[in-house]
């Protein structure tokens, strides 16, 4: 199963994605944000960064790439796509996911470990999780305050589209445990679809011990494995 | 030469920590009069020549496009001749 | 031409006579604003090159030392690390957060124009105190500053320093630096050769920003200082990114003669440098230049500090090459001349030369100042004071609860978690600890980087505070697991002008110089920033050093927290400090004095060796500078990370607060197993090492025994919540 | 209630990265009629019952103080009645 990973002129996490699969034996390109295909990608992951600066609002400008025509009917297709952080906040813009994001309360960068509740695990993207199991997986970014209209959330949260969410090391979902100020402390979402998925933390930065943890292969290992069982 | 000033603010029902946060270090600054504060965007988006219907029209498209984000933000705009 | 002008400038007269001599005739307006700028103490060191002189400067690894963009060092495999630190006070001073972010941004541009890729950023910070409005906004600013500006490109900020003390109060500082990764064979340079090659300029078009700059950062901060500061410099990290994959996509190219950015003094500073270490000639037609502002003069083009910008000498014909990669990026590339043989530095508006001044008469022949220096009066009388009297008055509990919460000792993640410490996946050791690591992808190895200075040392005792920052430095590696490599420092000190200031600048860099020379570790580059005064009150001297060392093996790499229960600790090189200058006597007793210990070079070289060697030999399972605090704030600070509580017991001492705070050079706490501690104490002995066995890692609770009493009980739990809590607090 | 309309905008001579970023992303979206633009912020002070001199002095000493920052910024405001 090979994987693209799209490039936008601020995006700085692209290369992090890229050895994060490649160090687990996929193929993984990269993919301009000016190209016109994928390449034959199966899966798209959307980078973390500041994809235009992040002037305006975060990922407002990325949404118009070339590329992003050929992500969004990709998506719309079943394809498989995985917004990081900086792409979550595109996927928000391009609609491919409901909700926006706000400045983070505190109003400030937040970068720390957080811990995260497995909430659904019958998705291409947590399939080889177990319900509940807690992932310590590192934040960072300055906007990851999720927002939704309370009609949207019941909605969410009704179809099992809360993937992740925001805990304490027990794996409670305390106000403390909350970096951001996201409504329900959700931390990744899918699309109704379920091929579609946003999240803030970073799994491409814990992919390996000698980084402190590894938890985020889980994320990149059901996407490889639910793909080969399709 | 038209510009337009474009304003953005959140939806009264979202909450807005940076205008709360103004407001608090305004009171505890020995303005107890302000009530609240609401922060928001303005841009100044300068078009070249063209008809005041066309630049009403193509501003609100970049508005409802770019600008302002429908989830969570209006926008209002006026257009100035300099 | 009246004589105000030039002063009004920055020149003294006798410089102005000495444009004359160079120029054989008057200067025009422009030719003496660039002269004054390039003669400004920013640019040319004029009263501090023949103090630099002293820094040793080679070394077998050594691949470029001072004069370049940044100093590089080779690390093996083909591959060297980068770096650089340079200050950005005044402008911080005036606008923290932009002040603060120009700072990053141009450090890395100092790095990525010698062909490297940055991976981690670091910033030293002082500030006035930390109960003032002023401060706080300060703070706010400056850490949100260098955030915005390092997340948004993408370089790891991994460490840093932040310490708090009045005499910062009007006049904050701000160093940054950068590390970059680079293969030998890649390295560019800043110069200007080959007759008709062309001179581009890239990146952002040039605005009316920052107009002398340069003479402003060398000027004391005053009211007048507002009325002369033209726009200040706003930053743009997603320009900055653009370049930067831009510049190094086009060094790979192989079709760059030279490259260098634009910082201080613009257009004027890079072309002459260029020119000038190129034993090259430039002519400049200012025209072309592509401007964000109308109406531009050739003066305003030439001194404006818009951000940014770089200019490149590419080889003749790969003009179109040139253009393409930057067009790829968004970015604009201009041809705006051309390398001549003449050394002269021409510049034409619309072909009519404006200003004709040999390059070498801008740098090379630059004024030189031998300032007189003399002891200041404090130093004697600070020195002869009798420390015994400070004796705990409090119980030792409390005296450890309140270092815990000054905000010098607590725990800096209110600033670091700001930063994205880990973009880059590279980032094996967090900020937190001793020193950072960064992995170098695709082998073994990991960077280790650290800056350090205690100001208040320097100030008391500059020779030997200059020493200490250095070896602290060392020591902060070598507890990561790391052989230091090389020195970039940032030299921070009031007006040279006034002989006690000028007596500190040079002590200080003598102590920098001798403990360079002895821990192997030579200075490739660096900053100097005087004139950091307020009202004419000088800053505490502050000769930051910034250090990176190579961890061979990142299986062999270390970090400071306690790692098991039952673990043996030691304390070696030195158990009991003494109170001078330490922050147990200025918090409790308001006092800061003393004779501060000498470091005993030979000896501190000897003691990292060894400790560097148990470690890699797996002895050893944590590692921690014993620094300001001493030895109590030490133990405590390793506890925290693993909440493990500890049992020691020291020997016995007729002054407790000596043996819990005082501060020592040559002072490692470490932990390792029984079995492991009984062969360190052993290899230790034989080399005429001191060590001792001090306890173990136990409970829940930091206790440590003299004299036959627990003179400190307290749970970590406690410890570590006043320590966390502390700076969030007070900058709440 | 008064209600204090402060806009607050970059001087000109201040580089406005956003502003450029926007105006090239509208460029490049299809409006080339776009010539520039700046951004800037907005701010809705709700202020407790006083008279309206009293509030256009508070307002600007607000703006002066803690609102716009002199070294790069310029304010202006109204005030209107809700
Ligand atoms: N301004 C800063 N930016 C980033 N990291 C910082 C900053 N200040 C302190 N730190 C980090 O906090 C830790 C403790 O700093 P410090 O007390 O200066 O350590 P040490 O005494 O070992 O030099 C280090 O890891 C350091 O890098
Ligand atoms: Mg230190």
């Amino acid at each position: 199963m090979k994987f693209g990973v799209v490039v936008f002129p601020g995006s700085n996490c692209d290369a992090d994605c890229f050895h994060a699969v490649q160090d687990l034996g996929h193929p993984v390109e990269y993919i301009w944000h000016k190209d016109l295909d994928l390449k034959g990608s199966d899966c798209i992951i959307l980078p973390g960064g500041f994809s235009y600066g992040d002037y305006l609002r975060t990922g407002a400008i990325a949404r118009f790439s070339p590329v992003m025509e050929q992500v969004i009917s990709f998506a719309q297709n079943g394809g498989l796509v995985i917004g990081i952080c900086n792409g979550f906040q595109v996927l928000l813009e391009c609609g491919l996911l409901p909700g926006a994001m706000l400045r983070n309360d505190i109003l400030q960068f937040r970068c720390q470990d957080s811990w995260l509740r497995v909430e659904n695990t019958s998705t291409p993207f947590t399939n080889l999780m177990h319900a509940g199991q807690v992932l310590r997986v590192p934040i960072a970014h300055g906007e990851g305050n999720y927002f939704i209209e309370p009609e949207g959330l019941l909605q969410l949260e009704a179809q099992g589209q809360v993937l992740f969410r925001y805990v304490n090391q027990a794996g409670q979902v305390t106000p403390e445990a909350n970096p951001n100020g996201s409504v329900g402390n959700i931390a990744g979402i899918c699309n109704a679809t379920g091929n579609v998925l946003g999240m803030m933390p970073h799994p491409e930065r814990c992919v390996d011990e000698l980084l402190g943890g590894a938890h985020g292969k889980l994320i990149f290992q059901s996407i490889v494995a639910w793909f080969e069982r399709r | 030469m038209l510009t337009a000033k474009v304003l953005i603010t959140l939806k009264k029902s979202i909450l807005d920590p940076q205008g709360n946060t103004i407001k608090r270090a305004l009171n505890s600054m020995g303005y107890p009069e302000v009530a609240d504060v609401r922060q928001g965007k303005m841009m100044e988006v300068k078009l070249n020549d063209m008809a005041r219907e066309k630049a009403v029209a193509i501003v609100d498209e970049m508005c409802q496009k770019l600008l302002a984000n429908p989830v969570i933000e209006e926008y209002s705009f006026e257009l100035v001749e300099d | 031409m009246e004589a105000h002008v030039w002063r009004e400038m920055g020149l003294k007269d006798n410089e102005y006579a000495r444009v004359v001599e160079l120029l054989g005739r008057e200067p025009n307006y422009l030719e003496i604003g660039i002269f004054a700028v390039m003669w400004s103490e920013h640019c040319c060191y004029k009263t501090s090159k023949p103090i630099l002189r002293l820094f040793p400067t080679e070394g077998p690894a050594v691949l470029q030392g001072p004069g370049e963009n940044a100093g590089i060092i080779d690390i093996g495999d083909g591959q060297a690390v980068v770096f650089k630190m340079e200050s950005h006070n005044h402008p911080s001073a005036i606008e923290p957060y932009q002040g603060a972010a120009t700072g990053v941004g141009g450090i890395i541009r100092d790095v990525f124009t010698m062909g490297a890729r940055p991976i981690a950023c670091l910033d030293s910070l002082r500030f006035g105190a930390i109960d003032n409005d002023k401060t706080r906004h300060l703070v706010h600013g400056v850490v949100a500053g260098i955030a915005g500006y390092g997340n948004a490109i993408g370089i790891p900020t991994v460490g840093g320093e932040i310490y708090f003390h009045p005499s910062y109060q009007g006049n904050p500082l701000v160093n940054a630096m950068c590390v970059g990764l680079i293969e030998h064979t890649g390295i560019a340079k800043g110069i200007a050769a080959g007759e008709g090659n062309p001179v581009m300029v890239v990146g952002a078009r040039t605005g009316r920003d920052g107009i002398h700059g340069a003479t402003f950062a060398s000027v004391e901060l005053s009211e007048e200082s507002e009325e002369k500061r033209s726009a200040v410099q706003v930053g743009d990290p997603f320009m900055e990114k653009l370049l930067l994959e831009a510049c190094l996509e086009l060094i790979k190219t192989g079709a760059v003669v030279g490259i260098q950015d634009m910082g201080a003094a613009g257009f004027t500073s890079s072309a002459c440098e260029m020119a000038s270490r190129g034993d090259s000639g430039m002519e400049l037609e200012l025209a072309l230049v592509p401007r964000r502002e109308e109406g531009m003069t050739p003066y305003e083009i030439m001194l404006s500090e818009s951000q940014e910008r770089m200019l490149v000498v590419p080889k003749a014909g790969m003009e179109a090459k040139v253009t393409e990669i930057f067009d790829k990026w968004g970015l604009e590339a201009v041809v705006v001349g051309k390398v001549t043989a003449d050394g002269m530095m021409r510049l034409k508006e619309d072909g009519v030369v404006v200003a004709e001044i040999p390059a070498k008469a801008l740098t090379d022949n630059a004024p030189v100042y031998h300032n007189p220096d003399s002891e200041p009066e404090y130093y004697q009388r600070n020195k002869n004071i009798d420390l015994s009297q400070f004796e705990l008055g409090c119980d030792g509990n409390q005296a450890l609860l309140q270092l815990l919460a000054s905000p010098n000792l607590a725990s800096k993640e209110w600033v670091y978690r700001q930063y994205d410490h880990q973009v880059g996946a590279n980032t094996v050791i967090l900020p937190g600890s001793d020193a950072a690591v960064i992995r170098v992808r695709g082998t073994a190895k990991g960077i280790a980087v650290t800056t350090d200075c205690n100001s208040r040392y320097v100030y008391l005792d500059p020779y030997k505070g200059g020493a200490l920052a250095v070896a602290e430095a060392a020591r902060n590696l070598v507890c990561a697991g790391a052989k230091p490599l090389g020195v970039t420092d940032c030299l921070n000190f009031g007006n040279p002008e006034k002989p006690d200031i000028f007596w500190q600048f040079k002590q200080a860099c003598m102590g920098v110089a001798d403990a360079c020379r002895a821990l192997q570790t030579p200075v490739t580059g660096g900053n100097v920033s005087l004139y950091n005064e307020t009202n004419g009150v000088a800053i505490l001297p502050t000769p930051t050093i910034g250090m990176v060392g190579l961890v061979e093996d990142l299986a062999q790499r270390m970090t400071q927290d306690f790692k098991q229960v039952g673990d043996t600790i030691l304390v070696i090189g030195a158990l009991a400090g003494s109170l001078a200058g330490s922050e147990y006597l200025s918090l409790l007793h308001g006092v800061e004095a003393g004779d501060l210990a000498a470091v005993d070079l030979a000896y501190e070289q000897k003691v990292q060796d060894f400790v560097l060697a148990q470690i890699k030999q797996g002895r050893i399972n944590s590692a921690h500078d014993c620094a300001e605090g001493g030895l109590a704030v030490a133990i405590a600070e390793s506890c925290f990370a693993g909440e493990l509580g500890v049992k020691l017991s020291l020997p016995a001492s007729d002054h407790v607060a000596s043996l819990l705070f005082g501060e020592a050079p040559t002072r490692f706490v470490v932990s390792a197993t029984a079995a492991n501690s009984a062969s360190i104490l052993s290899r230790a002995n034989e080399l005429g090492i001191k060590a001792w066995q001090v306890g173990t890692v136990q409970g829940e609770s930091v206790q440590i025994e003299v004299n036959r009493t627990l003179a400190i009980d307290c749970s970590v739990k406690e410890l570590k919540q006043v320590w966390r809590n502390a700076l969030p607090d007070l900058l709440a």
